[in-house]
């Protein structure tokens, strides 16, 4: 296994304890820890160079400036992009969501069909409704196969002319599993569709180039992947950012404002509005490189390998069912599964006690849920900071979780 | 006893695996749903009322073992009684529920105690996350008996 | 006048020296500086109890979840309101778009109007011009008077039926005038419209009360407060927040999620679709505590004092004009100016190699600037931290300005 | 000199305030706009051109001292320059205002120097948010050229 072990002291919280145990943090497909290096640029931004960024012709506004667009660079050389495509957001969900409004509240009309899959956080679903009863779209769901990936051998019956927007998750938050990109993006290419890649999960543990995968837009979230909360980011081709419009209007957006019509900034600073996440800009820049020093191949096999690990550990447990792929090559590092008749939530509870922090309830993605026929799952999720005697600790608190609800 | 132990007591364990009056009822009530979004537990209530009593309830849902323990325990405390008797009750049940540690903690055990089982949810009090779990049905309950009151 | 000099040491920055001069930071309209105890309650949650909020039976979870629902309370008790009304947003202009979309999207149509005044903020001026350009709606304007303040003569052939909207900014960012609030949201009930303030100058320096004033929504922005970019709030009456769609659509804001339609959670999660600004809140939060405990007042008077002393120091530099009210108690500490022939980014420039930090250009208002005639004017501004011997660097290096441009 | 004063030389302010060629053309020309949105600096420029000639110019814009000064030298450099020269010109200029601290700065009193006054522009580089402002006139003037070939 890759020893990352290392790097835990660059994460404070991780020598936190817990109800009088050290802290054992496996919730990072729902939010990763941050470390030193992240804090520090965000700090040293506030206590130097803090300003409001463009427009500004003093010292401090060219320094912020400076940093944001460096960071910009930064979070675009991430994903093999240019920076000019490279849009900040509040996350991943603002950035779904401009794009449903920008791109689709103008163009989808009735009888339109936007194609998700049934495994999409809510994020890549509620958008896509708005839209659909803004513009009389409908949407329309892919399933799943018996191993919980995307199953494709639909994709035949239900791709038509209809089908305008295909938006799927690169990597499910509760199953684990990877998205089939190249599949999807051709199937919606036959169709000339546009497709959405949901990479909340994909970016923060996987090489990710938007140069390899045959994507119109990109969604991320910083929070996921070391940085600070407060942003994401956006990408998308020149092309569709280009005849997109903004969702938001204000200042810095604007090229000419006149009392009743405007005209816009170039691309990305059409899209953003007001005065931007510029600290949390920076924080998000030192956290792509702190992954870059380490190699995302680097952490993607760590993940791998303690994915790996644990699936084991886990079927040893009696009555503990996987939901998601048994493959660790077809799936990230989010393990739900159920134990017995024990609710996740009573899992979360008793597992909190010895210092293990895991998910409960429907991660956002209540339809999955239904369909999984499950009303929750507990979730252990695994970074790069996770070592396997954490998930020697997991296992060890699921039997005493069997043990205290007298099943031995 | 562990703060786990004592959450997770035997007769909580018991009635989440074999609710009271799991189901729906027929013929005249009111009904009732109540969910917590934040955690995804469900509960529906059916409370039939004769003569200011209760003569009948049904419960259904999904959730942890508290949330679900919660409802059972409450169908066996609230059926037969009468509506002021489940007022008081509901009132009794939030004090304990919200009293704080060290704070005369109600005894179980004492006699007379008129919460019964109920009181076996004290221990969710050192789980502050969980105590809208054993909320929820009483929550539900209320709504229920509030629609009756309109009703009628 | 009210001596606050001692709070100075709170805020590292302004120990920075700019061009080998000490740093004389007079550009808080645009953004302020932090003190530490913003940013040590944004480190500490990072370093102890980071996690997502909500949806969590951790321990983390949980503290983060206080934490943050704590800084709700925290930021609605500042301006006298319930939290269950006050929602965050990434900031004011976020706000503003929030409202124009969730509110007027659904409910404008051809021939109704929405009354602007021509000193806004294009965050308040280009949302209104995106949702009329969505609905057949009309954007009108009311115009100032000689002394820069909103020409409220002109109410009356403007107020009538048609208007369903009137939004105002309680403070202009460039004239430093007060909204005649009270005044406007009167003539607006007359004809039954919606309330809208943009308070993103005016809670940072006046006491503000949502219950002494009668809007029914008001934006502001942590970061022109003390607190972090990345996070502001949205402040609105119970019933019209309960009949506003939310414009974002994700996690957490949801109640239940079907396949094809959803329910939203209650006021005000509805509006706050995915992870939200977690660390951004905490510091938020202690930006408000910090700005309690000097009290409003007190930062109110501080203010009018040095921007009286400004205002007659500024009157003695030959050829300088400033646009804005003359009397301090109809304004607050935004001054903007021009100096003879010189461009404000000379201006700008020539300051900046003193230290001195001012803002030039159209500052988002360009409606404005071509209504007063002008391409662009220098803007200092002052808050809690500015000290009088700043004012004097100010007039010193505007006649050194004078000089270089040989007006001597 | 000091860096304000090496910025703000004398030619530049007589440039600012006696701007040369301020105006529109008539008859046969190419016409552009530019600006900076970030710093509200905006020119226009009308340029006449006859058998690979400039024959003729005039602008017109708003902003700081730079770029409007940029703009008036920017034309009694162009005007009867053939369109190679401009070209060449322009590189020159470009390099110019790129060229770091140290690495062989123009000298501006060199005899043959081919930028003229435009050389006074050199104290921006000191400057750096305000080499955009010096810009603007060449980077419209370059957006006219090509719609000029474009349309040839
Ligand atoms: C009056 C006014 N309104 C709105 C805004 C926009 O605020 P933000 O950029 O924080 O969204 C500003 C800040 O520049 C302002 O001064
Ligand atoms: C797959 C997926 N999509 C979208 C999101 C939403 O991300 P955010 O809450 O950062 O906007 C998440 C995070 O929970 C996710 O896991």
């Amino acid at each position: 296994m890759t020893d990352l072990r290392s790097l835990r002291s660059d994460f404070p919280i991780l020598s936190r304890s817990i109800n009088g145990h050290p802290l054992v943090y496996l919730d990072s497909a729902a939010t990763t820890q941050k470390p030193v290096a992240v804090l520090d640029a965000m700090e040293a931004y506030y206590r130097t160079s803090n300003a409001n960024v463009h427009r500004g012709a003093h010292t401090l506004a060219a320094e912020a400036t400076e940093l944001y667009e460096g960071a910009r660079s930064k979070v675009a050389r991430f994903i093999g992009a240019d920076p000019a495509q490279t849009v900040f957001t509040r996350g991943t969900t603002t950035a779904i969501n401009h794009i449903a409004y920008g791109w689709g509240l103008d163009r989808l009309k009735q009888g339109d069909r936007i194609l998700v899959t049934i495994a999409e956080h809510h994020a890549n679903i509620v958008p896509w409704q708005i839209i659909a009863r803004h513009t009389g779209a409908e949407l329309v769901y892919l399933e799943l196969t018996d191993d919980y990936t995307v199953d494709i051998g639909e994709l035949e019956s239900v791709i038509d002319d209809r089908i305008k927007i295909v938006s799927f998750s690169g990597m499910s938050n509760v199953t684990g599993a990877l998205g089939p990109i190249d599949v999807l993006s051709q199937a919606a290419r036959s169709v000339d569709a546009l497709v959405v890649l949901d990479a909340a999960q994909l970016v923060p543990h996987q090489p990710v180039d938007v140069n390899q995968i045959d994507v119109d837009f990109l969604a991320f979230s910083s929070h996921k992947m070391l940085g600070p909360t407060g942003i994401g980011a956006m990408w998308g081709k020149p092309e569709r950012l280009e005849e997109m419009e903004p969702t938001e209007g204000g200042g810095e957006m604007i090229n000419i404002v006149e009392r009743h019509t405007s005209t816009w900034a170039p691309v990305p600073h059409k899209f953003e509005a007001g005065t931007p996440p510029i600290a949390e800009a920076v924080g998000f820049g030192a956290a792509v490189d702190y992954l870059d020093a380490i190699g995302m191949d680097v952490i993607a096999a760590h993940e791998r390998d303690l994915t790996t690990y644990a699936l084991e550990k886990l079927s040893e447990i009696p009555d503990l069912r996987v939901y998601g792929p048994k493959d660790a090559t077809k799936r990230g590092g989010a393990v739900s599964f159920e134990l017995a008749d024990i609710h996740a939530h009573d899992i979360a509870t008793i597992l909190d006690q010895d210092g293990i922090a895991v998910r409960a309830g429907h991660h956002c993605a209540r339809p999955l849920m239904k369909y999984l026929g499950v009303p929750a799952t507990a979730r252990a999720s695994f970074y790069l900071y996770n070592v396997p005697e954490e998930v020697d600790a997991l296992a060890e608190g699921l039997l005493k979780a069997r043990q205290i609800f007298g099943l031995s | 006893m562990s703060q786990l132990d004592e959450l997770y007591r035997e007769v909580i364990l018991d009635h989440y695996r074999n609710p009271r009056k799991r189901g729906t009822l027929n013929g005249a009530h009111v009904h009732a749903e109540g969910n917590n979004p934040s955690c995804g537990d469900e509960f529906s209530i059916d409370v039939a009322i004769e003569d200011g009593k209760i003569t009948d309830a049904a419960m259904q849902g999904q959730g942890c073992s508290i949330s679900q323990a919660s409802g059972s325990m409450m169908m066996d405390a609230i059926i037969g009684k009468s509506l002021a008797e489940v007022s008081d009750l509901t009132t009794k049940f939030k004090t304990m529920m919200t009293i704080e540690e060290g704070e005369n903690p109600v005894d179980p055990d004492r006699p007379g105690s008129v919460l019964g089982d109920l009181e076996a949810l004290q221990g969710v009090r050192k789980f502050p996350v969980r105590i809208k779990c054993a909320d929820l049905a009483w929550a539900t309950l209320s709504d229920a008996l509030e629609q009756a009151e309109k009703a009628s």
